[in-house]
């Protein structure tokens, strides 16, 4: 064990020096030539810190501490900046979570495959570019001989983050880092993406520390696993033994997440929401494409779709933030404004909405008592004492000390805890109806576990209205009672829940559904599988 | 002297080229170098304050100092003023006044030429003079000349002038820079923007508000002018790059140094100060049919109440002397020696107002630097010095622009100066008689008037100077124009430039015909 | 004071500075040995005990001027500045809000402003309008707002594109609250780390104008004017120019390192 | 037609008419001032019924409207009329001037441009160094002192204590470029100085700004040398702030240098539109001030369409 790296004690600290914050703490870690690790853990576990620290490297305000980092035989916590850059690229090399934004915009992909080996030395310009073409096609990549003579915005997230796995390839490495290489993808996508990024890693017989939060994917790629949380590891083992067996609680508890379902709804509903063949525009882009639906009162109803469906622009529309170009929208019966200055106070207060990043929808200068105060000023009559009240109530509505934090500035909180007070501003207007904009997908999982069960009680409690607006169909399953399916502005199928998840009828949708990452071990071949021959049958649309 | 006595330490000597020892040049403008006769030769390099882009040949425009000595150097004029103060002819051979001194005929010189080769003739004179008369006209000079009701060319060498009035100084008008000599173009006008002159210099390069080049003309008529081989003169506005460009030996002379470091540029032994008295002096001219200002002693409260030295030392430096309350420059004709000197005295400025029947007086004073440089400042060492007499005199700031529109003549009480004329008729007329156009202080007085219009027409010099000691007088005690100071002229150069032992007094630089009567020694 | 204790050694240099010109300028009259126009010996006077930086071509305490000195061109800088930055940065924040035709209408109004350059636009407002010193500011005021103006937009469009903004103005905030409330403690550290520079600028540019003679009028006492009013000496090797010119300069490098440091600390809170 | 193409006609259709603004505003603002030609040339000495002639003359007596829509017609048809003050062609009074403030902004811009980058790509490159700091408090030292008195210690030291160079940078004495390079050496270190620092400032900011992107960090996980990924990597991306600020500076250059155009008696424009200002020569002030107008204009829409260039995605938008 251990014969390529191995990391002893490892300690990375950041901030200022006398009252220093531990980011890894004693951290182990060993990988044998040819073998895949996961590093699995919420945000802020130290997952991303281990994974760059394998390759000596710290971001900037991050020190190590102690311990070792040795990679075949040489301590990179001790090796100079030179020693580093001749490792790095050449013998380790490292694939980042955003590959849009780890693309030089200013040049062409090709040249950016082939600054590595030039560099190196292990090859010429042409020699690279030649075997670029070679990395392009093993990575399914299309038109691999002139895909990478364009520029990175001209290229597609999943091709991006296939054509930078090329690029961390291009001297033949020892080991890579991927850091989280997924996240950023529909579901769709990310089935070719972790296909391509697992057989080249094999072909090549290279060494890999995958690096996410996504339990499903870690399973489909790694051989052992190391769950890690406040940047210390709480548990090794084997995939199939970690998956079967778990033995920390912890790690019990990170299995545990996907387990909530809301009890089906029951007998007739009223409508609240109306749209009537609604389109809206970006200039000469049709975002929305005639949409029909209506929403039901007390129920929840999920939007599913993949990035650019359509979904957020029906968010907008119904808030009142986009006019709608064609046809219109009626709450409870009576047409609505398309522009949010044209409704009235008590319209406005119906409709709330919660937003995806909890970090651009609270303003960071307030506080929390700031945050909820305005909105139950303004939608209330409270005054003084009530109002007070009325903003504690709020918090502990949303299961938050109100003595610990009404008085604390946005930036000091947690994500989970801001999206708790999204909700909280949401609830100070007393709504009838909210939409929920991909509330989730930014939280970790046992924190968004959190949310959807707040959300659900809430529901049932004052019988709110939810339009929940999402790509994740883990999700989708956990709290909606009906589902509707978007593609390009349209509603492609639509329908109560157990119907669409058992027996849904599009191609797309099934497609969809066949994407959601599952843990057991053979589900990415079979993904590969299905996702080929659902595109070619969906092919006209 | 001032501070930073290491500045002529001998470690830092030579920090100035020729600054080396630092033994004071002797009193100010007192030695000028003279060369004991005039040389020919050399390129004169000038660096002048003023100067605009809009300047033009054209006579009617002439408004600053560039165009005066570029006028006067390119061009001739009848008659100049030498530099004893009195009319000497100068394209005219001679001139004479009918006894009534209404009519004058002057007699050009033969051998006058233009640059182009061509003679001087009569009508080419008419042709200039009426260039600047008539409805058209919008020419500084067309005051003066309403005067004449006829120009006639009396052959081909001969003008005659016929007066309204008899006009004992009328040849003095003729120094005047306007009315320079150009070619008639055969229909008694002349082209404005002609190079053709009758000066000792032709224009071989002329951009307007930059440089202007003179070189000497060879065949010049006029005998002992026109030394300088070149002339160069620099638009230079800024008075620190002047002064550095004097040091740095790109110019030779310069006009207006900065009166605050000129004592560091006196320590330059390569470089000499010049300064010469003119008939430039500031005025504060009160509207006498204004209250409070319509009470004469008010006026004589408030010429007393003014510290004359102080503002000749602060505000013009020393470069200047104490006005007398009258326009008359010591260096003119005329000028009444025997006046008392108003000085600063509270008790006696409070005496005129008790006879005024008046404890304290408030009044407003309207001022800014565009009346002339330090007016501002002048203004409120007045109001200093006025409160001893019980006397408050508030300084109101106008802004610059628009200064001689809205302020001048147009307020009570105002800062303004004159550049002179070079008679005392021709001041009094411009500026006191009760019909002049620039009547400033509005004042009327019966006397002054009566004695203006018979010593204009007399020809008796005794006689004259009698009247105009009189009017002196009568300006002094009953006149609006509070006239502080007069000020010196000063200019600073290398020491090869050497100049005639006396030199014009009106204007700065022997009255701006330096070009042709300085040379290098 | 925290925020003390973390700022590099630069901006405690900077904030000293600032606080030594600030209460020097406050206290002006206590601090003066002489009074600001006040004529107290000869010409010209060397440096002594009694004149600890001689004295001017009046003969007026150099010192005493250069303390009255910070009370004015300080305080009209700052003054001018101030105006410029609400002025400038509420317009920005207003445009960048509305977009559309409101946004069109100030921006070009604005790109007009820009066209004509600053001090040919000074001395033309100033001509119009008087030279006094209100009149001064308020036109200075207005050629700074211009780059304020464009600096608060672009910043705010970065704001206004984001969630809170939508959420406020779906409770129905109206546009005073979303521009005091929402978007201006968002920008306020860029716009705050522009301000030094601006502040620098502004300083030069009166001193520009006193130079052209349309600044600050004699006898008020203003680092600027007094550098113009002595700067004919340095060409003598005398130094007094120099002492009104470090002070702007000492100034200048200490607001700026204040600035840096703001700059620095907001960029660190963003990530 | 491209997006490029589009975007240039736009922003020059936009600069047209801005210029069309300025010029009518300044028309109103020299309406406005106290005083006309008239007057400011006669001074003291008019009398009324010199400047009703005088007004005659020029026109002047025309209401205000006339003489503007005269004046722009003549534009149009490219006549730019004649200098109401000398009568000389606007075009003749520019020429020469034109020619000086270009030369002086080009030597400046030729030298001060390259030089700034270059310091702040090193400034850049070694951050919080010693170099770093010193570059920064030199380039604040310089902004912050007016720039007469920069212009007047260059005087005392290279004319007046070494006597290298002239005070006066008189264009006219030079015979040859070498020439004309050496009398205006000392306006234009000036002029390097002032607008060096600016620049400077900005490049460090932006590539310290890009620096902290995730292709940056890409970049050194590749073992791209530091120096490298600032040259390659930083610099492209942080172009278009950089090119922002030289055109800001360079329009500086050619508009805004009238107080160095005072201290050396260069004769500029800057010189002749304050001059014209102070007299009232419209035609004079209409010209200056549109040529400096549509300079700003213009290289505000250069800098726009590098940027663009300069930057793939929006060179090939999609």
């Amino acid at each position: 064990m251990g014969n390529l790296l191995t990391i002893r004690d490892l300690s990375l600290e950041a901030g200022p020096r006398t009252d220093p914050k531990r980011i890894l703490d004693r951290f182990d870690l060993d990988l044998d030539r040819g073998e895949v690790l996961g590093l699995v853990g919420e945000s802020g576990a130290g997952k991303s810190s281990a994974g760059l620290a394998a390759m000596g490297f710290t971001r900037d305000g991050v020190r190590i501490a102690g311990g070792r980092i040795e990679f075949d035989g040489t301590d990179l916590a001790r090796a100079s900046q030179s020693a580093l850059r001749r490792l790095h690229g050449r013998r380790i090399a490292y694939v980042a979570q955003s590959a849009a934004a780890s693309f030089n915009p200013a040049h062409r992909l090709i040249d950016q495959f082939a600054e590595g080996p030039v560099l190196h030395g292990t090859a010429d310009t042409a020699t690279a570019h030649e075997d670029a073409r070679a990395l392009y096609r093993q990575m399914q990549l299309p038109n691999p001989d002139e895909i990478g003579f364009r520029y990175p915005h001209e290229v597609s997230g999943g091709q991006l983050q296939r054509a930078m796995t090329a690029m961390a390839m291009a001297c033949r490495p020892d080991l890579i880092i991927f850091d989280e290489p997924t996240t950023a993808l529909d579901v769709t996508t990310q089935i070719e993406v972790l296909g391509a990024m697992r057989d080249i890693t094999e072909r090549y017989g290279t060494a890999a520390i995958y690096i996410t939060h996504d339990l499903a994917v870690v399973s489909q790629m790694a051989d052992r696993i190391t769950v890690m949380r406040h940047g210390r590891e709480i548990e090794t083992a084997p995939t199939p033994r970690i998956l079967e067996s778990p033995q920390e609680d912890y790690t019990r508890s990170l299995w545990a997440v996907r387990s909530i379902r809301k009890p089906d709804a029951t007998g007739a509903a009223e409508p609240i929401l109306t749209l009537e063949a609604t389109s809206a525009h970006y200039r000469s882009f049709r975002a929305l494409d005639g949409i029909d639906f209506t929403l039901a009162r007390g129920r929840t109803t999920a939007v599913v779709g993949e990035s650019g469906s359509g979904k957020s622009t029906l968010a907008k529309v119904i808030a009142g933030l986009m006019a709608p170009s064609e046809g219109r929208v009626l709450w409870n019966g009576a047409p609505l404004a398309g522009d949010h200055g044209k409704r009235t106070r008590a319209q406005l207060r119906d409709i709330q909405m919660i937003y995806q990043m909890a970090d651009t929808a609270l303003n960071p200068r307030h506080t929390v008592r700031e945050t909820l105060d305005r909105p139950v000023s303004l939608f209330t009559n409270l005054k003084g004492k009530a109002r007070r009240a009325r903003v504690r109530e709020l918090m502990e509505l949303i299961e938050l000390d109100p003595d610990e934090f009404l008085d604390r500035r946005i930036p000091e909180l947690s994500g989970g805890q801001k999206q708790r007070i999204g909700i909280a501003r949401a609830l100070a207007a007393e709504p009838k109806f909210i939409i929920c904009d991909e509330i989730t997908s930014a939280l970790d999982q046992i924190v968004a576990e959190g949310i959807l069960k707040l959300l659900i009680r809430l529901q049932q409690e004052l019988g709110l209205t939810y339009m929940f607006i999402t790509h994740d169909l883990a999700t989708v399953e956990a709290i909606a009672d009906e589902v509707m399916v978007m593609k390009n502005g349209k509603i492609v199928e639509s329908g109560p829940r157990a119907r669409i998840f058992e027996a849904p009828q599009e191609p797309y949708t099934k497609r969809l559904l066949a994407s959601v990452p599952q843990m057991d071990a053979g589900w990415l071949d079979r993904a590969r599988r299905d996702a080929a021959e659902a595109k070619s049958a969906e092919a006209p649309a | 002297m001032k501070r930073f006595t290491g500045f002529t330490s001998p470690s830092r000597r030579g920090f100035l080229a020729g600054t080396a020892a630092a033994g004071m040049t002797l009193g100010l403008g007192l030695t000028p170098a003279r060369a004991a006769e005039p040389q020919k030769g050399g390129t004169l390099r000038v660096g002048f304050t003023q100067g605009s882009t809009s300047d033009s040949l054209d006579p009617a425009t002439y408004s600053n100092d560039f165009m005066f000595a570029t006028s006067y150097a390119v061009f001739s004029t009848l008659v100049e003023i030498a530099p004893d103060g009195s009319a000497k002819p100068d394209l005219a051979e001679s001139y004479e006044a009918t006894p009534d001194a209404a009519t004058w005929t002057f007699r050009l010189r033969d051998d006058a030429t233009f640059s182009d080769g061509k003679t001087v003739t009569a009508n080419d004179v008419v042709a200039s003079v009426r260039h600047h008369m008539g409805d058209q006209s919008k020419s500084g000079v067309k005051p003066l000349l309403a005067q004449i009701t006829d120009i006639k060319a009396d052959g081909d060498k001969v003008v005659v002038f016929t007066l309204q009035s008899g006009n004992a100084d009328f040849p003095f008008i003729f120094n005047d820079y306007h009315l320079t000599i150009r070619q008639d173009q055969g229909d008694g006008t002349i082209d404005p923007d002609t190079r053709i002159g009758t000066g000792g210099y032709v224009i071989e390069a002329f951009e307007p508000g930059v440089r202007i080049e003179l070189a000497r003309r060879d065949d010049y008529w006029k005998e002992g002018a026109a030394h300088f081989d070149k002339v160069l003169i620099l638009k230079v506005g800024d008075a620190a790059a002047r002064m550095n460009a004097l040091m740095t030996g790109e110019v030779d002379l310069i006009d207006r140094p900065d009166l605050k470091t000129i004592h560091m540029l006196e320590r330059n032994r390569d470089l000499r100060i010049h300064t010469q008295n003119g008939t430039l002096h500031y005025t504060m001219p009160m509207h006498v049919t204004t209250a409070p200002f319509d009470d004469v002693n008010v006026r004589l409260a408030l010429k007393h109440a003014i510290d004359r030295e102080a503002i000749v030392q602060k505000v013009l430096k020393g470069y200047g002397t104490v006005g007398n309350d009258h326009p008359i420059a010591s260096s003119m004709p005329f000028y009444n020696a025997d006046l008392e000197q108003h000085a600063y005295d509270p008790d006696k400025a409070k005496h005129y107002l008790g006879k005024a029947g008046l404890d304290s007086l408030e009044v407003t004073l309207h001022t800014a630097d565009a009346a002339f440089n330090g007016a501002v400042d002048a203004s409120v060492l007045f109001s200093e010095a006025a409160k001893a007499a019980g006397i408050s005199v508030n300084v109101a700031r106008e802004p610059d622009d628009g200064y001689w529109s809205n302020v001048w003549l147009q307020k009570p009480f105002c800062t303004s100066y004159w550049g002179g004329r070079p008679t005392p008729d021709l001041m009094f007329s411009a500026g006191y008689a009760a019909d002049a156009d620039w009547n400033a202080t509005k004042w009327q007085n019966e006397r002054f008037n009566e004695l203006l219009l018979d010593a204009r027409a007399e020809l008796d010099e005794s006689l004259r100077a009698e009247m105009y000691g009189e009017m002196q007088m009568l300006c002094q005690t009953d006149g609006g124009a509070l006239i502080p100071a007069f000020g010196q002229y000063v200019s600073a150069m290398n020491t090869r430039v050497a100049m005639p032992e006396k030199v014009s007094e009106m204007w700065d630089l022997d009255s701006q015909r330096f070009i042709e009567r300085w040379w290098f020694a | 004071m925290t925020l003390l204790r973390t700022a590099p050694p630069t901006a405690i240099f900077g904030m000293l500075v600032l606080a030594a010109t600030l209460l020097t300028g406050i206290f002006a009259p206590l601090v003066a040995p002489y009074g600001e126009t006040e004529i107290v010996g000869a010409e010209y006077l060397p440096w002594s005990a009694e004149y600890p930086l001689g004295t001017d071509n009046l003969g007026r305490d150099m010192l005493s001027r250069m303390i009255y000195g910070a009370r004015n061109t300080v305080g009209l800088a700052l003054l001018t500045t101030g105006i410029a930055f609400g002025l400038g940065a509420a317009l920005g924040m207003f445009a960048a809000l509305k977009g559309g035709w409101v946004d069109q209408i100030l921006s070009r109004a604005i790109d007009v402003v820009m066209a004509v350059p600053p001090l040919i636009l000074a001395l033309m407002l100033l001509a119009i309008i008087g030279p006094s010193i209100p009149n001064m500011v308020g036109v200075i005021a207005v050629i700074y707002l211009a780059p304020v103006y464009r600096l608060s937009r672009a910043a705010a469009m970065n704001v206004v594109s984001l969630d809170f903004v939508d959420a406020a103005k779906l409770r129905g905030e109206g546009t005073l609250w979303l521009l005091r409330r929402e978007i201006l403690p968002n920008i306020s550290s860029t716009l705050v780390a522009e301000a030094g520079l601006r502040f620098c600028f502004v300083f030069l540019f009166i001193a520009a104008l006193s130079f052209l003679g349309i600044g600050i009028q004699p006898p008020t006492a203003d680092w600027g004017s007094m550098v113009k009013e002595n700067a004919t000496l340095i060409t003598f090797g005398d130094v007094t120019p120099l002492i009104p010119a470090g002070a702007i300069a000492l100034l200048t490098v200490s607001i700026n390192f204040i600035a840096d440091w703001m700059l620095h600390r907001a960029s660190g809170l963003k990530s | 037609m491209t997006r490029l193409q589009k975007l240039i006609l736009s922003r020059l259709a936009l600069g047209i008419l801005t210029l069309f603004v300025v010029s009518a505003l300044m028309f109103v603002g020299i309406e406005l001032l106290p005083g006309d030609l008239a007057q400011q040339i006669l001074g003291q000495s008019a009398t009324p019924d010199t400047l009703r002639a005088f007004r005659a003359e020029l026109g002047l007596d025309q209401p205000p409207h006339t003489r503007y829509l005269d004046w722009l017609s003549g534009v149009v048809q490219g006549d730019f009329g004649q200098s109401l003050a000398s009568g000389r062609k606007v075009s003749d009074l520019l020429g020469t001037r034109l020619a000086n403030t270009m030369f002086l902004a080009a030597y400046a811009a030729v030298i001060a441009v390259p030089v700034a980058v270059t310091l702040g790509l090193l400034a850049a490159l070694w951050r919080n160094s010693i170099f770093d700091r010193a570059a920064n408090i030199g380039a604040l030292s310089a902004i912050s002192m007016p720039e007469f008195f920069v212009a007047y210690l260059l005087i005392m030291l290279f004319s007046i204590k070494f006597g290298w160079f002239p005070t006066l940078a008189r264009l006219d004495t030079a015979t040859g470029l070498g020439d004309a390079l050496y009398v205006t050496f000392l306006p234009a270190l000036t002029l390097i100085m002032v607008v060096i620092a600016h620049m400077m400032r900005m490049t460090r900011a932006a590539i310290i700004n890009v620096l902290a992107s995730p292709y940056i960090e890409m970049a050194r996980l590749k073992g791209v040398p530091r120096w490298r990924v600032v040259l390659k990597h930083a610099l492209p991306n942080a172009l278009a702030p950089i090119i922002n600020v030289i055109a800001l500076n360079l329009a500086y250059l050619i508009v805004g240098v009238v107080v160095v155009e005072v201290v050396f008696s260069y004769p500029g424009l800057g010189q002749l539109l304050v001059d014209a200002v102070a007299s009232r020569d419209f035609p004079v002030v209409q010209a200056v001030g549109l040529f400096f107008a549509g300079t700003y204009i213009l290289l505000n829409v250069a800098a726009d369409i590098l940027s663009i260039l300069s930057n793939p995605r929006l060179r090939h938008g999609r």
